[in-house]
């Protein structure tokens, strides 16, 4: 199949689903949600076909928004709005159409309750679209666009239930926190468009190799602290912690899920592998003694990032008594084996470490997406059906939950990193590159597991202890409820079957591509030039 | 360098881990002085939670393994750790700014110096 | 306690609000000849709007406004604009097939029926940004009183 | 020639980080976001204008561009601005809805109060 004739629909497909939204609504309940399953799931479709695409030719999609070609008519350089499809991207958007058609799904018997339900799917389907948008994007300013997209609908569903106080505050703290991040994004939009006269990723690249000024730096550091705040890292890590309990659970797993990962993990991959080109930097312009940005002095700056992380996320979770407050916080946690993943890949540009380290922050980064979702989706089930997420008056759900709570285990042992399950091969692949890295880094990393295991323990005894009368009319939830469970039940013990073998064809190529050893991401922009 | 960890190796662990385990078990049933396997001292004891002990004000709680307890002793031994991550998160929309400032001027700070 | 203002308001209400209703559609529809556009002149004719609710008072607005009706506008909007970006998809998304090789919109440029998809897509987004602040207002100010 | 516009525009940044640190009030603080906002926006639509010929630059329509004796600004700067207002007005007023609901629930407008969610 054509991936370029097919990747527009990837965004046409949610926009005119949310457009459509209040207009279909008009015709009642049931077919809002068929509505919004259906769109979710082309949009699935669609993004499938995309991810095939890349993955099979290896080729990175270049589409132009609005002619044939982004080079104008006489000019050297490229002037339109371009998108640019990597496997990475291809890899975020499949994980990202997955996870909400199972938010989605949930979202039909978990919503069941609340009012003004048009908006709730107008604003998922939106967080979608502008997830996507992230994750193709090949222009810097395209790029902001849809990061507020995301960004809005994400603080408006935190507050969606707005008759409690919890996500009012939540949703407050991460407004004005997150706009200001954002704003920080802008700014160094707007300071690399003043040096550099461009906004496309590719050829900023070329301009930024060709001249590294002082302008670009401060755009990066820019870029890294909006896009750290973004994903939740350590020192600001305190919204995520507040606004995924607070709000409703489909919406804390696509938060937790996606939103910390496409909007911040994603993202600044993206502009610290595509924009500064460190192939560029750390050798090729190191070894012609011209002047350079030294991208593994920010690849420690990540590291040191990551490490602060690591162990105050998992540590948190410890000692929390919420139940959404503890998977939060070890999002936080996991968020921090992601970041070492991307710093050691870069501070080891170029050789196999840092590849690998590379490729299990990637595999990693869908990993947890699946693992978190199904995570927050029980403890959704469990507020749904027991009416508390408070851990203390939750023990003895096994005895009459027990789907439920074989879905928690599971997802559990794969959080924590047990063999048979997926996250044990993204972990190990952390372990092993920061390792040999540098020791000091993989007993970081070591130590962070010990958290991560104590506070998952502590959740696993509450569930298999001995039953509170307050859960003894709990029982499992619907098929709509637990549908979704079951297929991410399904993923992650699918792809533990399978790590090594995901990990050679998939991920390892992904971490290649990214690394653009031979400037890909470029070439395939600036390779069009001649075709005006 | 990179040869992947077999999962053979997680099994002979995992095998040696439950050896060391029963070992222990056995090596605490006889050195331990109120533990029987039935009768009148049988106790199910988990971390430092009593099951038959009452706190007052959480009488409802009696007898549930509320998984408070259950990491009491690494609670404990870094409660100062804790105690300092638990006050830093203070609540307040003027502290998350200033967090996020201060790691902008950290990250500005590190990359004009050495970047 | 009337919500609505006095009779002075009410009639310099009664005579502006048409003025700035036409003003803001001669802003979205020369939106490809002159500075403005669909935004502008939508925030334009929601400042109509918003003089209304200001004059006549929240019970009068809730009179005239419907809440499904506006919503649906919106969702049309959004659409329209969809669409007009998708008349080219033959070529490459929000392709202005119009303009190179269409049968209306083809016209020198300078004149209203020049610019391709440009009118069109100025006319929904003017209709979206109407309807949906139009709607935010409402929707803030007929927030519950909580203090009686 | 002195740069009044990038020294006003990083002045407002200045300002609404200012307000940002020492404003307890949340309509003050979303006051805050917009004067940073708007501080950005300055400091992009300045970047588009240039001085040609020793004559100001005229606004980018494209009718009669044959008869202009000055250049246009960067018309690009400007869609980049306007891009930006839009979303600058939808978190206005996703602002100020949570704000009324902060006040609702809390009776009060000082961010000290809105302090439940910590630990």
């Amino acid at each position: 199949m054509n991936g370029e004739a097919i990747l527009p629909y990837l965004i046409i497909i949610p926009l005119f689903g949310a457009f459509a939204m209040p207009i279909v609504s008009l015709a009642g309940k049931k077919a809002r949600e068929a509505w919004a399953v259906i769109i979710s799931a082309l949009t699935l479709v669609v993004a499938s076909a995309v991810f095939y695409h890349v993955w099979k030719t290896k080729e990175i999609i270049v589409y132009t928004l609005g002619a044939k070609t982004p080079f104008g008519q006489g000019v050297g350089f490229p002037i339109r709005i371009v998108w640019e499809v990597d496997l990475f991207g291809a890899i975020m958007v499949l994980t990202v159409a997955f996870v909400s058609l199972m938010a989605v799904l949930y979202s039909l018997g978990y919503m069941k309750h609340d009012t003004g339900l048009e908006k709730y799917y107008t604003l998922i389907l939106i967080l979608e679209l502008g997830m996507l948008g992230i994750a193709i994007t090949g222009d810097l300013f395209n790029f902001y666009v849809f990061l507020e997209i995301m960004s809005i609908a994400s603080y408006a569903l935190v507050a969606f239930r707005n008759d409690t106080w919890e996500g009012i505050e939540a949703g407050v703290k991460y407004m004005f926190v997150g706009s200001i991040a954002g704003s920080f994004i802008l700014l160094g939009i707007a300071l690399l468009y003043g040096q550099y006269g461009t906004l496309t990723m590719g050829y900023i690249a070329v301009k930024i190799a060709e001249n590294p000024t002082v302008t670009a730096k401060v755009a990066l550091a820019l870029f890294i602290a909006g896009l750290l705040f973004k994903s939740g890292a350590s020192p600001v890590h305190m919204w995520l912690a507040d606004a995924h309990p607070a709000a409703p659970s489909s919406i804390s797993a696509m938060l937790s899920g996606l939103v910390i990962k496409v909007g911040g993990i994603y993202a600044m991959a993206r502009i610290l592998f595509s924009i500064y080109s460190p192939m560029a930097h750390s050798i090729v312009l190191k070894a012609y003694l011209q002047p350079y940005i030294n991208m593994s002095a920010i690849g420690w700056l990540i590291i040191i990032f990551a490490s602060l992380t690591l162990i105050i996320g998992n540590a948190m979770a410890v000692i929390q008594t919420d139940m959404k407050r503890l998977l939060a916080y070890s999002s936080v946690g996991q968020i921090g084996y992601i970041l070492l993943g991307l710093g050691i890949g870069l501070a080891a540009y170029g050789t196999q470490t840092g590849e690998v380290a590379l490729a299990g922050a990637i595999y990693h980064t869908v990993n947890h997406a699946i693992m978190k979702a199904l995570l927050f989706l029980v403890a959704g089930v469990v507020i749904h059906e027991v009416g508390t997420r408070n851990l203390n008056e939750l023990s003895g759900l096994a005895k009459t939950m027990p789907k439920t709570t074989f879905a928690f285990l599971i997802g559990a042992a794969a959080i924590v990193g047990l063999p048979p399950l997926n996250g044990f091969a993204s972990k190990w692949l952390i372990y092993e590159s920061s390792a040999v890295f540098n020791p000091v880094l993989g007993a970081i990393a070591i130590i962070g597991t010990a958290f991560c295991t104590a506070a998952y323990v502590r959740v696993l005894y509450t569930f298999f202890g001995r039953p509170s009368e307050r859960v003894a009319n709990a029982r499992d939830p619907e098929t709509s409820m637990m549908l979704p469970m079951l297929l991410l039940v399904l993923a992650i013990v699918i792809m533990g079957l399978l790590p090594w073998q995901i990990s050679d064809k998939v991920m390892i190529p992904t971490a290649r591509m990214l690394e653009q050893f031979k400037f890909e991401y470029i070439n395939a922009l600036m390779s069009l030039a001649g075709g005006a | 360098m990179f040869g992947y960890w077999d999962a053979l190796y997680f099994v002979f662990i995992f095998i040696i881990g439950l050896i060391l385990a029963w070992l222990l078990n056995e090596w605490a049933k006889k050195s331990g002085m109120g533990t029987r396997e039935t009768g009148d001292g049988t106790k199910i004891f988990i971390s430092g939670e009593d099951p038959d002990k009452v706190v007052p004000g959480f009488e409802h709680l009696e007898g549930h393994f509320t998984g408070k307890n259950v990491m009491w002793g690494l609670t404990y031994a870094l409660k100062r750790f804790f105690r300092v991550l638990r006050d830093d998160h203070t609540g307040l929309l003027t502290d998350y700014v200033s967090y996020l400032l201060i790691t902008t001027g950290f990250v500005l700070g590190v990359i004009l110096i050495w970047g | 306690m009337s919500d609505d203002m006095g009779v002075i308001v009410k009639t310099m209400a009664r005579a502006t609000i048409p003025l700035i209703g036409i003003f803001g559609a001669y802003v979205v529809s020369h939106g490809h000849l002159t500075p403005g556009g669909g935004f502008q002149g939508g925030a334009t004719i929601a400042g109509a709007g918003v003089l209304f609710l200001i004059a006549f008072g929240l019970s009068e607005m809730k009179k005239r406004y419907d809440k499904h009706l506006y919503s649906a506008l919106e969702g049309v909007g959004g659409l329209v604009f969809l669409g007009a970006a998708m008349l080219g998809l033959g070529t490459a998304f929000f392709y202005n097939t119009l303009w190179h090789n269409g049968p209306v919109f083809n016209g020198d440029p300078g004149t209203l029926l020049s610019a391709g998809y440009l009118p069109i897509m100025n006319l929904a987004v003017g209709l979206k940004v109407f309807t949906g602040l139009v709607s935010a207002m409402v929707g803030i100010a007929l927030y519950r009183r909580w203090k009686s | 020639m002195i740069p009044f516009q990038f020294i006003t525009a990083f002045l407002m940044m200045a300002i609404g980080i200012y307000a940002f640190l020492y404003k307890r009030n949340l309509i003050k603080l979303i006051l805050a976001l917009n004067i940073i906002d708007s501080g950005i926006h300055l400091l992009l639509v300045s970047l588009g204008y240039r001085m040609e010929l020793n004559e100001p630059p005229t606004a980018p329509i494209y009718t009669g561009y044959e008869t202009l004796k000055s250049a246009m600004v960067g018309p690009l700067p400007q869609a980049l601005v306007l891009t930006s207002i839009v979303i600058g007005v939808c978190v206005l007023a996703l602002a100020m809805a949570l704000t009324i609901n902060a006040y609702r629930h809390y009776g009060t407008l000082d961010v000290r109060a809105l302090r439940r969610l910590r630990g």
